[in-house]
């Protein structure tokens, strides 16, 4: 599902965000990836999702390698993609149920979809009473996890979540990590990072460990088959 | 396109005009201003025609006939005279009015001519006026072949002056007009980029969301057109009310001139279908156009 | 103040234009075509004005002496009249000179008038040029006054006729000055008011850091008097160039009315300094003034 | 320090975000703030900035009814409180250093002072060798912290984080707690916001638990005495 092969990536002012990177997620598999803030985990996201380009090596996602991605094909290649940002990313002047259906909207959704799977998902991640708020009133948690709700609501092939939990009491934040493992479950490829070492320990599944760019670790922490980078 | 998605376009357009209504108003009143500069000038530049108009129609070639012609001749070189497609009017002044017209003139001096009166030195002639000046040395050559004409007297000066005149102010105006549209196109396109500017970051969300150019354009579009009718009409109405007030104002002018203004001025009605079918038509262009080249450069997400 | 925050005020200024270029960019085209139109309406107005000058100095009024009066008596009249301030030239014409004239006008008929030399009826006269045909009612009763003057004929439709074009051509251009000056406003002052709305977020940042509404709002103003004077600048160099050109587009004419043109056109150089003046408070005050009113409304934080 | 008394908060759409909430403390104390999302601890915090007004019952901060407070003395009044915020609230045009150096530039303080100061925090938060980047181009977890060195480098006597520590991993969240600890010790007041109930536990600081807008417990979590709400 996403293989990075010796993907080294550089900003325009020449910090080295990412060095030889090689990891394989495959279909259907659920990857913690954990890090020191500054380490590059964001940018292994943006990377899949083609918000910046690799510097050299080859990242592939769905076999389709981003690099190659004609401009046109971008919006197909993205909506097969679903994305929890970092920094949340609501379109300020659209309510909350609007900012959902907009996930949906873009693939020309019919409406009757739309009532549908909208309140479902914003049920779901319990916002199902501020639908109709704009983003800028909402709590940082309530923001989040719209953005999560917004991810899901395609119910995309492959999941990435950057820091879902990270503005959201633990009580729900193993109550998300449950439902993105149920999600998991029903075939969604899901890749999530976390600050939170109790959920990636409770939850157990594979992690990857990124410091100063480089994989260090890859496997289950506490147990498991770790795969370490060579 | 789904019959959903194009209402939910046309919806987000008409939203985004009344919650973004800071930035809407700004886009309005730019366009309506720049509209008023267009259209007043627009406006100047119909009057001022018309007022020359009267101008040239003010002008006129004196035809002298044979002395030999007489009776049945004149009747003839009348007809001829207003065959010809050029003319606006001819009026026949016999010898005797010639000379009557001429010793009034002199006013005091005239009762010096009076011996003229046995003798008179004048020929029959027909005041013509020319309905297209710039046509005159074709008219003439046609008048000067007219049995029983013998002289033509015309002033090419004044025929030449209102022509580069008029042509002057023909261009003039439409230099103005062609300005004005150039510095309105800058100030909306300017104000359409800050607009789009002040949006990058939420178009650069529906990128990474999975929409495509055309989506994240259309609902820009719509609203542009929308501000464009919106601007077109407003200031249609402004035109309107300003121009109305002044043709007031001339009307019950005492000034110097007001009787000619009076009698020449352009009503709006005879220019407001084109003039608002322009204003909708640049509105909605600029609008549109500005929508579209502004948002490209933030869709290279 | 300290030096220190003066310095950094200016530095922000100057870098949020750098930094904003696209916002800069749009604010100074906004500007530069507003300040444009205004100069350019001011130049015409002032071309009109040399021309209309031109027009009154074609104005005369011929002065007729008493047949009684010769040698002295013209010696005496020719100084009075010249003694007038309101006059700008004074032309004698003998009754010689006036009926060969008159014969020539008349070209072939003239002959006629030839048993008129014996016994010319016509008067001594002189040609007068008045400065100023607003005041002519005055000096016509101080020529009249003048012993040895008989009449005067002077065309008093033609003196109130330009009086009242004069007048109509300051007001108009007044009018239009002050039309697009304020049109203007409200596209600059809209421009600005999307620039600060684009910027909301950050004064409020900066509210809730503990700055004070002045501390805010000195980049800004700093920004506005800087964007207003590179505004300008640029409306001022655009102007001149442009009408060095077309300066130099009339004298190289060969169109009826380029002498006119040529010899009454308003050189640049004429106006340039009060115009650059203008430019520079217009800019300078409606980019001020801009970021003030407008900043205001984010500042309740 | 700070006194809430009989505090209520509707947002516009009527929403009542807090409920007779009482609560003091003083002078010197460190007091983390837990609870569910949405539950209104932000909501807390921005009524001791006045960022927003109490809609009954008075909020007093340094001895100062925030109600009472005149426009002109606002930027004065809040000089006093060092402020992280949830959402960090950089100003995106100025660099790092800028943005560390405006909470002095705003108080007139001298350049001498700034050269001097605004090095030293970036530093203490790690962020040294970033500080010429826009924040657009730094991490997640930088952004806080850059957050976090401007609400310190006007030794505030109240300094108030909301999830400081969010988006950071758990080593430098430990770190960051500690640096707010030694903060504390030299006088300053500090009340933290957080979901991350490891850090609540091993500081052992006095606690606050906030729940549909209402304290439901206030004392050390585990042990200590708990001041029960009545
Ligand atoms: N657009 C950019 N330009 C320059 N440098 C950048 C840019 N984006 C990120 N960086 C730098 O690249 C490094 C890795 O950033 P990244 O966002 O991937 O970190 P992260 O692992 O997500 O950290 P965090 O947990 O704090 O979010 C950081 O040092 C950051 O400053
Ligand atoms: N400006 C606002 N207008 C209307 N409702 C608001 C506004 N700000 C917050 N709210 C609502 O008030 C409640 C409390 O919000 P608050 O931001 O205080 O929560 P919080 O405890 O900080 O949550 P989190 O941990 O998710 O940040 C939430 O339900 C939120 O939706
Ligand atoms: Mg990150
Ligand atoms: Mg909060």
């Amino acid at each position: 599902m996403v293989h990075f092969e010796h993907v080294k990536k550089n900003y325009a002012d020449g910090l080295c965000a990412l060095e030889d990177v090689n990891l394989h997620v495959d279909k259907g598999e659920f990857v913690f990836i954990v890090g020191a803030s500054g380490a590059g985990k964001s940018t292994l996201l943006k990377l899949i999702l083609r918000e910046e380009l690799p510097t050299a090596g080859t990242v592939r996602v769905n076999n389709v390698d981003v690099a190659r991605l004609r401009r046109r094909e971008i919006p197909f290649f993205r909506r097969s993609i679903g994305v929890v940002f970092q920094d949340f990313r609501l379109i300020p002047h659209m309510t909350v149920y609007e900012n959902v259906a907009f996930a949906l909207r873009v693939t020309n959704a019919p409406v009757r979809e739309i009532r549908k799977r909208v309140p479902f998902f914003l049920n779901l991640v319990g916002l199902a009473d501020k639908a109709r708020q704009m983003p800028e009133h909402l709590s940082g948690g309530e923001q989040q996890r719209v953005s999560l709700a917004r991810a899901l609501v395609n119910t995309p092939s492959l999941l990435i979540a950057d820091e879902p939990t990270g503005n959201i009491d633990p009580a729900m934040s193993c109550d998300i990590v449950d439902l993105l493992g149920e999600i998991n479950r029903c075939g969604t490829t899901v890749l999530m990072v976390t600050h939170q070492i109790p959920l990636v320990q409770r939850f157990g599944h594979r992690t990857v460990a990124i410091s100063q760019g480089r994989v260090v670790h890859d496997g289950r922490i506490g147990g498991g088959s770790a795969r370490k980078q060579s | 396109m789904r019959a959903s998605s194009l209402s939910y376009l046309l919806r987000e357009g008409m939203r985004s005009i009344f919650k973004n209504r800071m930035i809407s108003l700004a886009a309005i009143g730019v366009l309506v201003a720049c509209l008023l500069l267009v259209g007043a000038s627009h406006l100047l530049t119909q009057n001022v025609n018309s007022l020359v108009g009267y101008l040239e129609s003010q002008n006129e070639v004196m035809v002298f006939l044979d002395d030999a012609a007489k009776g049945e001749d004149l009747t003839y070189v009348d007809t001829k005279l207003r065959a010809l497609d050029n003319i606006a009017s001819v009026t026949f002044i016999s010898r005797e009015e010639g000379l009557k017209t001429w010793m009034e003139q002199l006013g005091d001096d005239g009762t010096l001519l009076e011996w003229l009166v046995e003798d008179n030195p004048l020929q029959n002639s027909y005041r013509v006026v020319l309905r297209d000046l710039s046509r005159m040395e074709e008219t003439l050559s046609q008048i000067r072949n007219i049995a029983g004409v013998e002289t033509i007297s015309a002033s090419r000066e004044m025929a030449q002056a209102v022509t580069s005149l008029k042509d002057g102010i023909a261009r003039a105006g439409f230099a103005v007009v062609v300005i004005l549209a150039g510095v309105s196109l800058v100030i909306v396109a300017n104000t359409i980029r800050l607009t789009v500017y002040s949006r990058r970051k939420e178009i650069g969300i529906m990128k990474y969301v999975g929409a495509t150019d055309t989506f994240i354009r259309l609902p820009f579009i719509a609203e542009g057109i929308l501000l464009g009718v919106i601007s077109a009409t407003i200031a249609f109405l402004l035109l309107w009310a300003g121009y109305t007030g002044f043709v007031r104002w001339v009307q019950e002018g005492s000034f110097a001139w007001a009787g000619i203004l009076q009698s020449h001025i352009v009503p709006f009605s005879s220019v407001a279908s084109r003039l608002y079918l322009y204003f909708l038509a640049g509105g909605v262009g600029i609008g549109t156009l500005g929508s579209m080249i502004f948002t490209g450069k933030y869709l290279k997400v």
